[in-house]
């Protein structure tokens, strides 16, 4: 019964999405979305105009976005710290071979994520994603080699030196021109579709993947040294 | 010049596909795990680099970059095969009725562990110390 | 100069692989690419102690690094060969095992390579090591004992990876 | 809507990838498969909102070629693609906590099924 009804619910809602949706036509941009490709250039000198958005018109809503990104990394170490039920995984090196080439391969990824982050103001790409593939190298690390361990220390000096700096920056701003996270005068803007350019974008957006790099191994970190349950009996599954 | 380039690349990129086809076909024929494993990574390898070379081919400027990939792609695909073959091993997946010897089970149960123990062999034989 | 060896090599390898990412040899980017390698040449992870001595750019070892590259391209094709013609065949002809192959190799790196190797080429597949014992799924086997065994399957890879890895 | 263009069809795979992610979610008794529901529903409306701003004249939001900076009209909306990249990161942080709390419940009554765990049920 609950099965057909969640099968109507469902089909009464793509019937609904699909009314919504204005199928087949394209779309121009919007009055402010116009501005900001008109404008984008003199303001910022990113060449790329998503950062733009992001990281300087709506640089406040990011900053928010990574305090979300903070909270729910910090709610699942919270949630995950009490190890009752559940016991330590026994210590299983995996072959050699494998740990090997997990730290080969650990450098050029990082690399590759920091060219991500350094050059989010020109091409597709930024913190997030830059962060996410530096967490990926630290993965690839802990699960070649579980006995390998971060330096916790380190991180979290990082972490928290970052989301400083993003306020900071933002501060900066405020002081120079008058509205917190301006781009306007903090920092020279540069030549358009050069490395140093676009003011203050990069240096956020470097500290933001610094910052969800750090946060995500630590939750992966938090993750693979949970354990497994201690009785392995009961329960449906 | 160009329309050569775009000759060998397309047939590049077709010949790739071509081969990632047949590991694919080798995935469905082949009877049990590492038998599957075989066929799928070197069919991926090669298939994975002929195409990524036809499209280098086929947009020059893109080379550079396609060519770092191919070489992440030869450590880390051979690397994961190796990893899922002995995580096969381990938890004691059976090989195929065809199979005529197995000397890493043979070892395993002169050092008196079974499969899908904890107990590490290396642990058990005490041989081997890895040392990085 | 022996410690600092593995640090400079990582050092370089990495700016490299930032200037081939960043396409273009615009100062501002050497500069960022510079700092960066510095930096991840600094981690205790990014593995430079994987490295020996300075002794890993001896003209000799290069030259041979530089002809396994052929061979091992060569041995690529033949596998994919091989196992077009295993798959195409209306009956399958296989006769799998797994046999113990010993390598003397004692570089880390070297002998994550010749396991790549040995995966990569024709019905071999690298299934687990044990100190110096290499255990090899051989889709075709023709010999259980591990010596006849090394010399038909690791032989031909080891001569070149002895001298380049030492 | 006289032909099919890739609009439509990025559309219509958006539309169905939230209606089976929210089946998902109701019709699977498996905490995790709910949490892939809810992952899946969440890509799906990525992929929506990023195709309301496309439009098949118009290229990438990045000036990178000067034919593009003396021509900024020739680009798409840049505000839906930044709004779903942080709706991807959002969307990140919400799996995380989810996935956390899924390895608790298993903790708890060693099941991950969501009959077993009743008790706020009226």
């Amino acid at each position: 019964m609950k099965q057909i009804l969640s099968v109507v619910l469902l089909l009464a809602m793509g019937w609904f999405l699909v009314g919504l949706v204005p199928l087949g036509q394209p779309t121009e941009p919007g009055r402010v979305a116009q501005h900001y490709i008109d404008n984008g250039i003199d303001e910022n000198r990113g060449a790329n105009l998503v950062t733009s958005v992001i990281v300087n018109y709506r640089g406040f809503d990011t900053l928010g976005e990574v305090t979300v990104l903070f909270l729910s990394v910090a709610g699942a170490g919270f949630v995950l710290r009490r190890r009752d039920g559940l016991v330590r995984h026994e210590h299983r090196p995996s072959s050699e071979i494998l740990q090997t080439g997990a730290r080969m391969l650990f450098a050029p990824i990082v690399v590759f994520g920091a060219y991500i982050f350094v050059h989010g103001h020109l091409s597709p790409g930024g913190g997030f994603q830059g962060g996410a593939v530096i967490a990926s190298a630290v993965m690839l690390l802990l699960l070649a080699d579980r006995s390998h361990h971060l330096p916790h220390g380190l991180m979290h000096w990082l972490e928290s030196m970052a989301g400083f700096g993003y306020v900071m920056a933002g501060v900066a701003g405020l002081v120079v021109a008058g509205s917190f996270l301006s781009n306007q005068g903090v920092l020279p803007l540069g030549t358009w579709n050069r490395l140093f350019s676009a003011g203050i974008i990069p240096i956020i957006y470097i500290l933001v993947g610094l910052k969800v790099g750090t946060e995500l191994s630590s939750l992966l970190d938090v993750m693979i040294d949970t354990g497994r349950p201690a009785r392995q009996e009961g329960g449906r599954s | 010049m160009t329309d050569l380039m775009r000759l060998v690349g397309a047939s590049l990129t077709f010949l790739g596909s071509a081969f990632l086809f047949l590991g694919a076909l080798g995935i469905f024929r082949m009877p049990d795990i590492y038998n599957r494993m075989q066929a799928g990574t070197k069919a991926t390898t090669l298939g994975n680099i002929l195409t990524l070379t036809g499209l280098g081919l086929l947009a020059p400027a893109w080379l550079p970059k396609i060519m770092l990939i191919v070489l992440f792609v030869l450590i880390t695909n051979p690397l994961s095969s190796h990893a899922l073959a002995r995580a096969a091993h381990r938890s004691g997946v059976t090989l195929a009725r065809e199979t005529i010897y197995d000397a890493l089970r043979e070892d395993e149960e002169a050092a008196g562990i079974g499969p899908g123990s904890p107990v590490e062999i290396d642990a058990a034989a005490g041989s081997s110390e890895v040392t990085p | 100069m022996k410690r600092a060896f593995p640090f400079l090599f990582v050092t370089v390898v990495m700016w490299l692989l930032w200037l081939v990412l960043a396409g273009n040899l615009d100062p501002q980017e050497m500069l960022a690419g510079a700092v960066v390698a510095v930096l991840v040449a600094a981690l205790r992870s990014s593995g430079p102690c994987l490295l020996g001595g300075p002794e890993v750019l001896h003209p000799r070892r290069i030259l041979y690094a530089l002809a396994y590259i052929p061979y091992m391209i060569w041995a690529i094709v033949l596998a994919n060969l091989d196992v077009a013609g295993r798959v195409l065949r209306p009956r399958l002809k296989i006769n799998p095992g797994i046999v113990k192959v010993r390598t003397n190799l004692h570089s880390q790196v070297g002998r994550m390579i010749l396991a790549n190797s040995i995966t990569l080429t024709p019905g071999t597949l690298s299934v687990d090591i044990v100190g110096d014992d290499m255990y090899i799924h051989w889709i075709d086997v023709e010999s259980r004992d591990a010596e006849a065994a090394t010399r038909k399957i690791a032989a031909g890879f080891e001569k070149y990876l002895e001298v380049i890895f030492g | 809507m006289n032909a099919v263009t890739p609009a439509t069809l990025y559309l219509v795979t958006a539309i169905l990838l939230i209606l089976i992610g929210l089946a998902g979610v109701l019709v699977r008794r498996n905490i995790l498969k709910m949490v892939l529901g809810f992952a899946l529903a969440d890509t799906g409306i990525n992929l929506l909102i990023a195709t309301l701003g496309s439009n098949p004249e118009r290229t990438a939001p990045i000036l990178d070629k000067p034919e593009l900076l003396a021509n900024p009209s020739l680009v798409v909306d840049p505000i839906p693609q930044a709004l779903v990249l942080t709706a991807i990161v959002i969307g990140l942080g919400v799996t995380a906590l989810m996935l956390a709390y899924v390895i608790r419940l298993y903790a708890l009554r060693q099941s991950l099924d969501i009959r077993d765990f009743g008790r706020l049920k009226w």
